[in-house]
């Protein structure tokens, strides 16, 4: 199908300044190499999609490439905040964030209706507390019975983006373990970009495991590591290390600044980023 | 694995095991990462080896070996009876009342169980901007019963949250470091004390007027099982 | 979990006279021995839901088990008519039969919903044509962008009725191959029933496998062959001839009702009735 | 497997040619039983070896070494890039706009490619109850172009449908056995007769008064490589 290309030329072609992405990934195949691709191409004016909003989506608002975050939880997952959004929303350094800030369930509806090109999702939420007189949600009633439910718009975002295990040379992209929203990003989003931990002659059959056809997928680039510090099922595990490692980075504008500079504004592509990381762990 | 069964038993650890006795055989449980994971697996592991772990995740039926770190451990997809889609999970089988309980914590709660992880300070300018509601908001409605595990505190158990994310409606249970609370006509009640602590301790610790039942016992320490089980148990990577 | 039983006391004890009952399975895993055993148990007055009801319902409704079809495509698949649909919608025979009629999609969102415990789906659907008028179906308006959407009311069937490939000893259910809306209908149910293939010490994973826990199954009940004359992937195939001589059968009222007798009736079991079908085959 | 390419052709032979034409590599089409299946198959042999071809019952890119008895056979699912549920497939797929061409057919067609699959007679009181619309009427609706394959009599070609089952909005082909129609200003128009058949021949065939394209040209007979791929391909268990 021809979709096989660099990161490089995948994020130059289908993503522009303004547009809304969605990075998704539920702590499993997280796409961080394109997050960090973003930053070296200097995009900017992002509305940044996603469920759960971390190390990647804190590099890309600490960066200032984003103007607005769709979320429904942003932390460091087992270790804590994330600094740089909080320094966004506390203190609007580099800029101001605007939240449009949903529950788990909202979000998951929202990208099963843009997946099914309906202009909106339904869900029993949003009843009482604070959120849904702060956020873009609304009540439909049931036709049949009376009853009151929630309603959220539907993700339809410009581009959609995931990474995942492997895929064929015909563009077929294979991903297994949690599975997250990921198919609903790619069939919610006008573009889409998989990077893949490897590119094999055949995608042979795996339990668990779901194919995107090619058909559905703009660029296919090669990025093994591309999951960094999140994991790929199969093929490395989770660096909770750097999980933790990143609360003290984040900590400090200037820290968090010089780090993504020397590893990520410095380094050309995910290769450069892991051979970088493993040069500082070397020199300490 | 060689297990010190003798060392003072922590707050974490007896809200843990507290926590765990709740979970009968059977239960489909939504589970979080830290004390709620760590008490149902104990549970999995000592009296009820038929408890259901469900991440929201979309690991059904999850078996970890060892604790996960994230609740997207591969482990948990590895051990699962299935593993769905994170759509799926939330409209299939959160919504669709297939969950018996569900953990919550937060970073304040009031008298009615209602909980706070969204900010602490004003929504617009926040003084603390906290991770955010995520699953709680449903969790706490589409589960029949809801437990709460937080320590206690007058910074988190608050006369009036700062923003009200989940709703207390549900809430059967708040164990905390001090003790056990339970709703009795819609007001968190202390109803148990953990042992060597006093009541007046567990009001110093409560940020309203506490109530307090008539018969607040003293919670069962730890047996040397759900101890060496509980010890034996390893969070993955750390 | 303790749900294994035999299949005649899963019907004895989940499903009354009167009920709601959806016996899915689209063109695959046809719960064709649950469809026997409700007619040697005798049950009356049945809402039959399906999609594509085919061969056994043609028998349910032959038999006079049914009062109401709620589907959406009732043929006899690459042959033709449902004989026995016909007589009962085109005479009355053996008494009227009530139809409520939807298309695929709006009776996928129907299951889908009910599984969801949503009282509506909503679908782009039933725009036009002569069936919005003449069944159970209404609008609903996107609160965000005021389009108009068709809403069905969700499928909550008392008795959800599938057949899969295996169970393991704890009851949980495992089926692949084509997965048609199996799932949905056991989630949507009030109750339900799975016949399998086998019973396995472990279902070890397989690629493109679903499982249904133990604790959303109430009944498991071994049944080899059961799908008959559909077909269990990896166990037997589809019995194409059977359904080219299924026309035959139920084209005539007497030879349909001696053909339910002695293969339906007068066996005891799933076992019993391939005995009787192999008998006569012999005998040809 | 010897074929024999000398036999005459046809009409199913010529319809199935003539619509595996319009199919070009790479196009994604939704295909059912009978023809449709043919048509698309032989695409995917000859001049289309992209093309993609979904069934509704949840396979995708399926590639069968012989022609499927019906939607649900396994050998789709084997030979499928994916295999999807049911709901899945008709709110991701097709209501989400991933399809480009489907296949319809009917027991009645009226001059604006409107469908009747559901009754001949009153809905309430059939003559003839038919199988009903399945999958058409989002399929007519959802995917951009409709291909309509359907012999050709007065009872079939109708002034007024019996029941409208689907809209004919999106139909951009009708072949049948005896030519090819086209919309034409929202009216289907002969535009080509297959070779030996006489535009007054087809007016008999229809309906209703045909409109006939000014410049009706002949169709290309199926060429040897057609013939031969089209014999070949054999109807499992047939």
């Amino acid at each position: 199908m021809g979709n096989a290309v660099t990161l490089a030329e995948a994020v130059r072609e289908l993503v522009h300044d303004g547009d809304t992405v969605a990075l998704e990934g539920f702590t499993h195949l997280i796409p961080s190499a394109v997050g960090h691709e973003l930053l070296r191409q200097g995009r900017r004016d992002l509305t940044l999609v996603r469920m759960t909003p971390d190390v990647v989506y804190d590099q890309l608002i600490g960066m200032g490439a984003a103007r607005k975050l769709v979320f429904s939880w942003g932390g460091n997952p087992g270790v804590g905040s994330l600094r740089r959004l909080r320094d966004a929303v506390e203190h609007g350094w580099p800029h101001p964030l605007e939240l449009e800030e949903h529950s788990h369930a909202g979000m998951a509806a929202a990208y099963a209706a843009g997946a099914a090109n309906l202009p909106f999702g339904v869900l029993r939420g949003y009843r009482g507390g604070d959120l849904p007189g702060l956020t873009r949600v609304a009540t439909v009633t049931c036709p049949f019975t009376g009853e009151e439910l929630a309603a959220v718009p539907a993700h339809r975002p410009d581009v959609g983006i995931i990474h995942a295990q492997r895929a064929d040379r015909r563009g077929n992209v294979q991903l297994w373990g949690i599975l997250g929203v990921q198919k609903e990003t790619v069939l919610a989003s006008a573009r889409s970009i998989a990077t893949v931990e490897e590119i094999v002659d055949e995608l042979d059959p795996r339990p668990g495991a779901i194919v995107l056809p090619a058909w559905v997928v703009d660029a296919v680039a090669l990025a093994p590591g591309g999951a960094h510090p999140s994991y790929a099922h199969g093929y490395y595990d989770r660096d909770n290390e750097f999980y933790v490692a990143w609360e003290e980075i984040a900590r400090d504008r200037d820290v968090f600044q010089a780090w993504m500079q020397r590893h990520v504004l410095d380094t050309a592509d995910i290769g450069e980023y892991h051979a970088s990381l493993a040069a500082e762990a070397l020199a300490v | 694995m060689s297990v010190d069964v003798q060392a003072p038993v922590s707050a974490d650890e007896m809200m843990a095991v507290e926590a765990s006795r709740r979970l009968r055989d059977g239960t489909v449980c939504f589970v979080g990462i830290g004390l709620p994971s760590v008490a149902a697996n104990l549970a999995r592991r000592t009296h009820a080896p038929g408890c259901v772990l469900v991440y929201e995740s979309g690991t059904i039926g999850a078996k970890p070996t060892e604790l996960p770190l994230s609740i997207g451990d591969g482990e948990l997809a590895d051990t699962a009876d299935a593993v769905v889609s994170v759509p799926e999970m939330f409209a299939y089988w959160l919504q669709g009342g297939r969950i018996d309980v569900g953990f919550l914590s937060a970073a304040q709660i009031d008298r009615h169980g209602n909980l706070n992880s969204t900010v602490i300070g004003d929504y617009a300018h926040p003084d603390v901007r906290l991770p955010g509601g995520g699953g709680a908001p449903e969790i706490a409605l589409d589960v029949a019963d809801v437990f709460i595990l937080l320590r206690q505190s007058p910074r988190a158990f608050v006369e009036q949250l700062d923003f009200t994310t989940s709703l207390g409606d549900n809430v059967r249970v708040v164990v905390t470091d001090l003790g056990v609370l339970e709703p009795r006509d819609r007001e968190l009640t202390l109803v148990a004390v953990h042992p060597g602590i006093d009541v007046e301790r567990v009001r110093a610790a409560t940020g309203w007027s506490l109530a307090v039942a008539d018969d607040v016992r003293e919670t069962e320490p730890p047996t040397e099982l759900e101890l060496q089980v509980l010890r034996a148990l390893r969070t993955k990577g750390r």
